[in-house]
């Protein structure tokens, strides 16, 4: 058994006085004004409650995938890797006073079970069964050894308290006043603006520094940028355009940004469509997209370019194959997509587009999600490096629910964006959810993943062997022959990097994550890390 | 971009002259008014603008040759975009887009307004009570939410989807408008004498009514294409055209989306601002000009120079 | 024009039955309704001038108007030369039949399409009409046609625009493009009433020559009686929808049967006549007819009324040779006293 | 106030009144000059446009660009209108004279009702209690020979006859000078406009003010104006005494006028009326302005403008009274 | 009376062809609810799921088109407007009531500003021809009314709030604000809704100063005017009484009808502005097919626009007699 102790996790410079009270106030667009409901299970609202007020068992750190245990004081896997064992943490309270205990815990998670629509990790799908052990445990046992899905089940789900939530007739109701076991509790809340006081009594002593959070409700990413750019917030979490003129210029001394990458973006490529099926067309158009310009113009380079192995960089640069990667070497190359094609029997045609020897032109539709202004800019690149080189795309923006049919149930030819499905701590989450053919289904039936209907046993073989193991080297060999199925088959092509955007001020508030020390996911809707940022933060004048 | 509904007297006024006649006349009239020569020379402006934008822009309007967010410059005469474009030669070019959807979306706005307007009060009775309630559903119901959802719709289907919702939601003021201007000729006795005569309903329709009502019918139009400048930019502003298309309401959803005003180029922002005011602004002052020509009363008094 | 014989009476062009006109008042919903003009019985001969008198409201426009075949009635029939109205259906019968009746309208400034040069009437109407005459041939129709209506040089006439014109000279177009369709009847509406006085009775002339030269036969719609004696034969007396008198103009003139008659030539002022009327405090007019009832419409303006006429519609009688009246109290014994010898103011 | 007594109410001196166009002024009315004594009726015959309208508005002071008036002078009981401001004309309307307009239809406020409207006379010009305009009201109603039950009704209600009566009432509300008329009968049917005039005549009898009628008809007036002028384009052509006119007209356009319209008694006479039409006055004929059409017309009527010329008191512009000649 | 119950009739007849348009659009659109809670469970929720959501939202795919509106007018009538999607659980009247006071406060506040203004304007400016205002008004407001009014709250931002600092990037009020009856609460509303009012003063008051200009000018030719003068009425008198009371009447209708697209006309100000009110809102319901609450949205419109209306034509008939009469 691994026993961990409880702690903030990282110690940042712990000489700095560190001063209680402050307010630190969050610039985060949500696109509505709030409705004030802070049930944790309900996606639109949980990045309100999950990490300030509600607390998952151990947290685990999206960027270094560092384990901190919260609610669990510690956990064990068995044998096979296929039941795991928390132990809970005593001496916790919930925020009206009434302890804290394992009960909770198993009621939580039977809640689930009974209310698939609270499920958002859909833990029961890798769930058979939970169960108390004792006074103190939880086992969880899964369906089949999941080591990654420890993730989902243990630090992606929230804790809420039995004496509240059993009395409840409608658990998908409204939770107007949220009580957890978080650092912070939910004081009062108008549309316009939410307002959050310390814990007290919150366990981990002295904890937080921080006496209030006011989180305001931005309908729009103008409005939001202009509030955070005139000094009035102290964190900041979307895209600023030109953010050095923007934002670092109002304030050179306190302003900064860091934006560390946390899932791709991808073009999906529907491997059961013509033309697309063939491996050669989906290669040259890995060498045809010059990913350093869509990222400097759809994004003022602030998402990093992509690459062909699907890790992330540098957030995961230590999975990379690397070597792998400079032999498949997808740097921008037309002339090389050019022979690709030549050599798989396609001729440019007159308009100078590629077809193939029946005729049928190199000509795709491209779909993505209107109002998402960068990747419209980001796919006005591709498009023009992709027709330089002989392949047309034509874009079609789509509202939000009509492009999540189209990508899930497979209705388009490419399209642009990223898994829906939350990024993980290591690639592995990632990458199962882009190639695992079991996450797939038939064409015209929702896929949870692998949207591009990519299938092949060796690699789904390959996400087996990686759950069922925790041991780090053979996790490693693991992901560099799934890196190899990436660069070879380019089921998908990842363009840019999706980034957690971040800003803060250091003017009167201190203890931010930087990239020297990242001890949490930095965006204020990075789940349950936000918490853990405000616990870390104080105030400094 | 609410319309202010209100019923214009004053714009039905006596008609004017004879079809050449009418045209002369209005010709000459619209010269010798200043409102109306300042508005005709800016759409004249505007529309050799669009023609000779591939003459006169420097560079192509959508290709990211430059820097990004450079500021005005010799080279630049507005700067670059967020994707490091050619302000200026996007202006330029997007000329001709405001343009196309002002003069398309305003002329088949008043088409159906003609048709429905004056077909309403010429025939009278329970056609006219049809038709009428029509026009009124369509005045009461909301104009911009219906613009959004039909717009979010039918999103991908660019400039044209533009212009029809514009069209679906601009009629209606316009028919209602004419209908009043035809019921008050239709009391006029050439028609009775038309009739009389035994022409035939489409005869008397065009030839004797609409001949009759050219100056409120362009009057209209010009009132339809002020209201098409200013919805298309709303439309458009929020992301509902084709953002890839390339107007003045498009560059303002840009800029608007690269936080312009405050990220280091105002002029992506004002500038195509400033060309819709001054557009829809030019169409208004021709429009306004109308009515003062159509009623001289309106018209600024003279006096005496003594 | 002075010398008026008896003529033999020609061919009956018009006969009306029992014609009758409701307006509905009102939205669609509405059951109350405007009695235009109610069971008119009226003929009009070949080269005759009837006048139909009456004061607005009367109902003597809608009568015109339902010849015309811009109403249709509520009731009652016209004839023409004998064949019902109401058979009159395929497009080119209904043109004959305009073509042999047209209209010339009130409003001098109204009735000529101002966006036309006033030669389209009369060309529309010789293309409708005349479908036989050449482009030329219309032409010289035109031409003829305006000298007919005193008009000349026509050929400068033609080419101008209605503004040009003065009231008379449009009111002359307004003759021209009736005569385009070489017509038996004019329904001539007020044709004077809008014009200036020195120009009225060129107008008022001009009828009376072209029932002379062109033999047509007018239906003179007029509120002034004196320029009804002017030009008609025969006088119809309207009031509230009906016909209060009617016969030759002069004897009507001379023996007023209806009080209503009597009423109105008392009001004409005339600088040749002493004045006649009693300066009572009178201001009532004429009633809107919405559903009436029973009885003499006349009844409460009426000097003479009796019991009976508020219970009884009274009906034409014939009082005088070829004069009727519709007076339950004139009588052709009785001559009803005349109001001459009411005070004089002067 | 001595002179008042002789010194006619209304002096008239060369009125002119011009409407500035866009092509340069149009004279509407040209050097007019008229006498009005106390309690005379005056009655102003002419065509449409020849004037007579403009020439009573702006007797009233009531021109409205782009009319206005150019020269001559308009004296009220010895004070000259066309100097006075605005402010100085309120103590002059309504009080010393009134004004009565052809449709009362439009002349009344459509959204006031007859009371409302005579109590914003009366309070526009002495302070009233609102039983003393009451009562006024409804004595001013009954002496027009309405019901005074509509002090109530709003215009749209009234007849014809009634609204005029009703304007004819309000015009007396001061018992003023003056009432001017303009055509206040024409809108109205035969029966109720006889009706009106003998009203009118005997509301001026018993009143004893003086009245401007204007009329196109001048057989309307021929039995109640003491004197009558005729105008033609912008002219007064021939003033006089109305029977005399009547009896002996002496202008050539008189003469057509009285041969223009028929008669209902006496033998039909054939009529020619007048040939031509009335003169653009935007472009009025040089000399004589009715010469086009004159059947009298002479050589110099084509160059010269006649004056007045005085023939038994009364004063004719033409040539052919011209005795110098 | 019968010019009442024409109105009425008209009334009814327009809102139920309003009515059956709400209940049209979102059927013939494409997308339904189901494809929006696949959003929101990321493509792992069950059919069931789904299907229970689905109802819970209002939408009974397998019942007939005709049993389907019968429900819907049901409801309507008993302002049952159904569970928004986008404020999952929430009600669409919930939803709808916490924009609307913001809305109506801001833009009918600004609407009823303009107007009133724009009148008083126009009407001086008629009654003072050739005068300064007269002179200038019109050409500066015709080319104001046709300024996209959007790109003038940015610009207004920019100067205002961001770079002066005079007044408060959007938001109704401050964040520490309690919503509450109190001078400190509403001074601090007002101040934030100063900006955007303002916009939409100065873009709107051209159309009101021109039509009520316009009509005043034609009012001021008639007779009766011309006969108030001739009675030596005080000229404020005339004006308003005389001209200024005839001139409005032809306005009256028109107002009614901005005041009710009040809701609606505000979407592009509010977003501009972050003003928690209903514009956004319903820009939002498109967006994400919230069927619910853009039926809500649209029925509080039309009910609003055409009870305003109708609010209109009595005061009409109140003011003008005419209407009263019996045809």
């Amino acid at each position: 058994m691994l026993l961990l102790t409880a702690c903030g996790g990282s110690s940042p410079a712990a000489n700095v006085q560190r001063q209680a009270g402050g307010t630190v106030t969050i610039d985060n667009e949500s696109g509505t004004t709030w409705t004030c409901d802070f049930n944790p299970y309900n996606g639109a609202v949980n990045f309100l409650s999950f990490g300030t007020v509600y607390e998952p068992l151990v947290y685990d750190n999206l960027l270094t995938d560092k384990k901190t245990p919260y609610l669990a004081s510690a956990y064990s896997w068995s044998s096979d890797n296929k039941t795991l064992t928390v132990t809970i943490r005593s001496g916790v309270q919930w925020s009206d006073g009434q302890p804290f205990s394992a009960d909770d815990v198993l009621f939580s998670f039977q809640l689930l079970k009974k209310n698939s629509s609270l499920d958002l990790q859909s833990a029961w799908s890798l769930l058979s069964d939970v169960q108390e052990q004792g006074t103190d445990k939880i086992v969880f046992t899964f369906q089949s050894a999941a080591v990654p899905d420890f993730y989902q089940v243990a630090a992606q789900t929230p804790i809420v308290p039995k004496h509240i939530w059993s009395t409840l007739s409608d658990p998908t109701a409204a939770v107007p006043k949220p009580v957890g076991t978080g650092p912070f509790t939910m004081s009062d809340c108008t549309p316009q603006n939410i307002k959050y006081l310390k814990n007290p009594t919150y366990w981990q002593k002295g904890l937080p520094y921080i006496q209030e959070v006011d989180y305001p409700a931005f309908t729009d990413n103008d409005p939001a940028n202009q509030f955070l750019a005139a000094g009035n917030a102290d964190w900041g979490g979307q895209f600023i355009p030109n953010i050095q003129t923007y934002y670092l210029n109002k304030d050179k001394t306190h302003n900064h940004y860091w934006f560390p990458p946390i899932d791709n973006i991808n073009i999906w490529i529907n491997q059961t469509r013509p033309l697309l099926s063939d491996k050669a067309v989906r290669q040259a158009m890995a060498f045809g997209i010059d990913r350093s310009k869509v990222s400097q113009n759809g994004e003022y380079g602030y998402e990093p370019a992509g690459n062909q192995t699907g890790v992330l960089t540098p957030t995961f640069s230590s999975w990379v194959d690397q070597s792998q990667l400079n032999k498949y070497g997808y740097k921008f190359d037309p002339n090389k997509a050019a022979q690709v094609l030549q050599a798989a029997g396609y001729t440019k045609g007159s308009d100078g587009i590629y077809a193939d020897s029946s005729g049928k032109r190199l000509s795709f539709d491209i779909i993505s999600i209107s109002g998402y202004t960068d990747w419209t800019a980001s796919l006005q690149v591709v498009a023009q490096n992709l027709k330089s080189m002989g392949i047309e795309i034509k874009e079609h923006d789509l509202n939000q629910n009509d492009y999540a049919n189209d990508l899930y149930t497979g209705n388009y030819q490419l399209a642009y964006g990223s898994l829906s499905t939350s990024p993980g701590p290591s690639p592995f989450y990632e990458l199962r959810n882009t190639l695992d053919s079991q996450t797939t289904a038939d064409i015209g039936q929702i896929a949870g993943g692998d949207y591009e209907r990519y299938k092949n046993p060796s690699v789904d073989a390959l996400f087996d062997q990686f759950a069922a193991s925790t041991d780090s080297a053979k996790q490693h060999q693991l992901m560099s022959q799934i890196q190899k199925s990436m660069l070879e088959d380019v089921p998908v092509i990842p363009v840019t990097e999706g980034v957690a955007w971040y800003e803060y001020s250091t003017k009167s508030i201190g203890g931010w994550p930087t990239q020297s020390d990242p001890f949490s996911a930095p965006a204020p809707w990075n789940l349950p890390d936000w918490g853990v940022t405000l616990i870390h933060l104080y105030k400094t004048s | 971009m609410s319309l202010n509904l209100v019923a214009d007297q004053s714009r039905v006024a006596a008609p004017v002259g004879s079809r050449s006649r009418v045209l002369g006349n209005l010709a000459r009239a619209l010269v010798s008014n200043r409102k109306a020569l300042t508005g005709l020379a800016v759409l004249v402006i505007f529309a050799l603008v669009a023609l000779l934008a591939p003459v006169i822009a420097p560079y192509p309007p959508q290709a990211d040759l430059f820097g990004q967010i450079l500021p005005p410059s010799a080279q630049h005469l507005l700067g670059t975009t967020g994707n490091g474009q050619d302000i200026f030669s996007q202006l330029l070019w997007g000329t001709r887009q405001s343009l196309v959807i002002a003069i398309l979306a305003g002329a088949a706005a008043t088409v159906i307004s003609v048709i429905v307007g004056v077909t309403a009060a010429y025939l009278g009775g329970i056609p006219d009570h049809v038709l009428n309630l029509f026009t009124d559903v369509f005045l009461v119901i909301p104009t911009l939410p219906l613009m959004i959802v039909i717009a979010a719709y039918a999103r991908s289907g660019g400039v044209f989807v533009i212009i029809l919702v514009i069209v679906i939601t601009g009629w209606s003021y316009g028919a209602r408008q004419l209908r009043s201007q035809a019921l008050s000729l239709r009391k006029r006795e050439f028609l009775e004498a038309a009739r009389v005569r035994g022409e035939r309903n489409v005869y008397i329709i065009l030839a004797e009514i609409l001949p009759n009502m050219t100056s409120l019918i362009v009057a209209n139009f010009l009132g339809a294409a002020v209201y098409a400048v200013l919805a298309a930019a709303g439309l458009q502003f929020l992301g509902l055209g084709d953002p890839n298309d390339l107007s003045w309401g498009t560059m303002l959803f840009w800029a608007e989306n690269n936080g312009a005003l405050l990220a280091g180029s105002p002029w992506w922002a004002i500038a195509p601002g400033l060309c819709i005011a001054l557009l829809g602004g030019a169409f208004a002052l021709v429009n306004y000009a109308f009515d003062e020509i159509g009623n001289p009363a309106l018209r600024p008094v003279r006096r005496r120079r003594q | 024009m002075l010398e008026m014989p008896a003529r033999p009476r020609g061919v009956e062009l018009i006969r009306t039955e029992g014609l009758t006109k409701h307006f509905r008042l009102g939205g669609f919903l509405s059951r109350r309704y405007l009695h235009g003009v109610d069971d008119i019985n009226l003929s009009i001969h070949e080269d005759e001038i009837v006048a139909l008198v009456g004061e607005s409201g009367s109902g003597k426009s809608t009568i015109a108007r339902l010849i015309a075949r811009v109403y249709t009635p509520t009731a009652g029939e016209i004839f023409h030369r004998g064949r019902t109205l109401s058979s009159i259906r395929s497009h080119r019968d209904v043109l004959e039949y305009r073509g042999d009746v047209p209209m010339v309208f009130q409003d001098p400034y109204g009735s000529l399409s101002p966006v036309y040069r006033v030669s389209h009437g009369i060309t529309r109407a010789l293309k409708l009409h005349r479908p036989d005459l050449s482009r030329q041939g219309r032409e010289d129709e035109a031409a003829r046609l305006l000298e007919a209506v005193g008009l000349t040089p026509a050929l400068d006439f033609l080419g101008k625009f209605p503004y040009q014109l003065s009231g008379g000279q449009r009111q002359r177009i307004g003759f021209a493009q009736a005569l385009a369709c070489r017509p038996e009847l004019i329904l001539a509406d007020e044709p004077v009433s809008m014009l200036d006085v020195s120009v009225r009775i060129g107008v008022l002339n001009l009828m009376a020559t072209l029932r002379r030269r062109e033999r047509i036969s007018f239906l003179y719609i007029t509120h002034d009686i004196a320029s009804a004696r002017y030009v008609a034969d025969r006088l119809l007396v309207m009031y509230a929808g009906q016909v209060a008198e009617s016969g030759p103009v002069e004897d009507v003139l001379a023996h007023p049967k209806h009080p209503y008659t009597q009423l109105l030539l008392s009001a004409v002022p005339d600088p040749r006549a002493p004045i006649s009327l009693p300066a009572t405090g009178e201001v009532q007019e004429p009633p809107r007819v919405i559903d009436p009832g029973e009885g003499c419409r006349f009844r409460s303006r009426c000097p003479y009324a009796i019991e009976e006429c508020g219970r009884v519609t009274p009906k034409l009688r014939l009082l005088r040779p070829a004069h009727e009246a519709a007076c339950h109290v004139a009588t052709s014994d009785l001559e009803v006293p005349r109001v001459d010898e009411g005070a004089t103011v002067r | 106030m001595i002179a008042t007594a002789t010194r006619p109410l209304l002096e008239i001196k060369d009125l002119s009144v011009d409407y500035l166009t866009d092509r340069g002024a149009v004279r509407a009315v040209d050097r007019v000059s008229l006498e009005v004594q106390r309690g005379e009726f005056l009655g102003v015959v002419g065509e449409s446009g020849c004037g007579k309208s403009t020439l009573l508005y702006s007797i009233a002071r009531l021109l409205t660009p782009p009319a206005e008036i150019a020269s001559g002078d308009i004296w009220f009981d010895g004070h000259d209108l066309v100097s006075m401001s605005d402010s100085e004309l309120r103590h002059y309307r309504w009080k010393q004279y009134s004004v009565v307009m052809q449709s009362a239809m439009n002349a009344l406020n459509p959204v006031m009702n007859i009371g409302e409207q005579l109590r914003d006379a009366f309070d526009a010009h002495q302070r009233f209690t609102g039983r003393q305009i009451t009562a006024r009201s409804e004595e001013l109603l009954r002496i027009v020979g309405i019901d005074p039950v509509h002090l109530r009704s709003y215009p749209h209600q009234l007849s014809g006859g009634m609204r005029q009566r009703a304007m004819i009432a309000m015009a007396l509300a001061f018992t003023p000078e003056l009432v001017i008329m303009d055509e206040p009968t024409s809108a109205l049917d035969v029966v109720a406009q006889r009706s009106l005039m003998l009203k009118i005549k005997q509301l001026q009898r018993e009143f004893g003010f003086a009245t401007i009628f204007v009329t196109h008809d001048m057989s309307l007036v021929s039995h109640f104006s003491d004197r009558l002028a005729v105008m033609y384009a912008g002219q007064i052509v021939e003033i006089g005494e109305t029977a005399r006119l009547f009896a002996e007209p002496k202008h050539p356009y008189t003469v057509g006028l009285m041969r223009s319209f028929p008669s209902i008694r006496g033998e039909l006479q054939p009529l020619a009326g007048i040939p031509g039409s009335p003169p653009d006055l935007a472009r009025p004929p040089a000399g004589c302005r009715f010469h086009p059409r004159c059947p009298k017309v002479m050589d110099r009527c084509h160059m010269e403008e006649p004056e007045f010329y005085a023939e038994e008191g009364d004063l004719i512009r033409c040539f052919l009274f011209d005795s110098d000649a | 009376m019968t010019y009442l119950i024409r109105r009425l009739e008209f009334f009814a007849i327009t809102l139920w062809a309003a009515l059956t348009m709400n209940f049209i659009i979102p059927r013939v659109m494409p997308g339904s609810p189901a494809e929006a809670m696949l959003v929101r469970f990321h493509g792992r929720a069950s059919p069931q799921t789904i299907r229970t959501i689905e109802i819970a939202l209002g939408f009974h795919t397998d019942e007939s088109l005709l049993q389907q509106y019968g429900e819907y007018l049901w409801n309507m009538a008993h302002l049952n407007l159904g569970t928004s999607l986008t404020f999952f659980p929430s009600s669409v009247g919930k939803a709808i009531m916490v924009g609307l006071p913001w809305t109506v406060g801001l833009v009918g506040l600004s609407t009823v500003i303009a107007f009133v203004l724009g009148t008083l304007v126009g009407m001086l400016s008629a009654w003072r021809r050739g005068g300064i205002l007269d002179g200038a008004l019109p050409t500066v407001f015709i080319m104001v009314s046709a300024f996209p009014y959007f790109w003038i709250a940015l610009v207004a931002i920019l100067i205002f709030s961001f770079t002066l600092n005079w007044f408060p990037l959007g938001f109704g009020y401050d964040l520490h604000q309690h919503i509450e009856l109190s001078w400190d609460f509403i001074g601090n509303a007002i101040w934030h809704g100063f900006l955007p009012a303002l916009t939409i003063v100065i873009t709107s008051i051209g159309g009101w100063i021109l039509t009520m200009r316009n009509t005043m000018i034609t009012t001021l030719a008639e007779d009766y005017v011309k006969m108030a003068r001739a009675k030596g009425l005080s000229p404020v008198r005339i004006m308003f009484m005389y001209a200024g009371r005839n001139a409005i009447l032809p306005n009256l209708t028109g107002f009614a009808m901005s005041l009710g697209f009040v809701i609606s006309g505000a979407i592009l100000v509010e977003i501009v502005f972050n003003y928690p009110g209903l514009g956004y809102m319903l820009l939002q319901a498109v967006n994400n097919e919230d069927f619910a609450l853009m039926q809500g949205l649209f029925l509080l419109i039309t009910v609003a626009v055409l009870v305003a209306v109708l609010l209109a034509d009595f005061l009409t008939a109140l003011l003008d007699p005419r209407t009263r009469a019996a045809d």
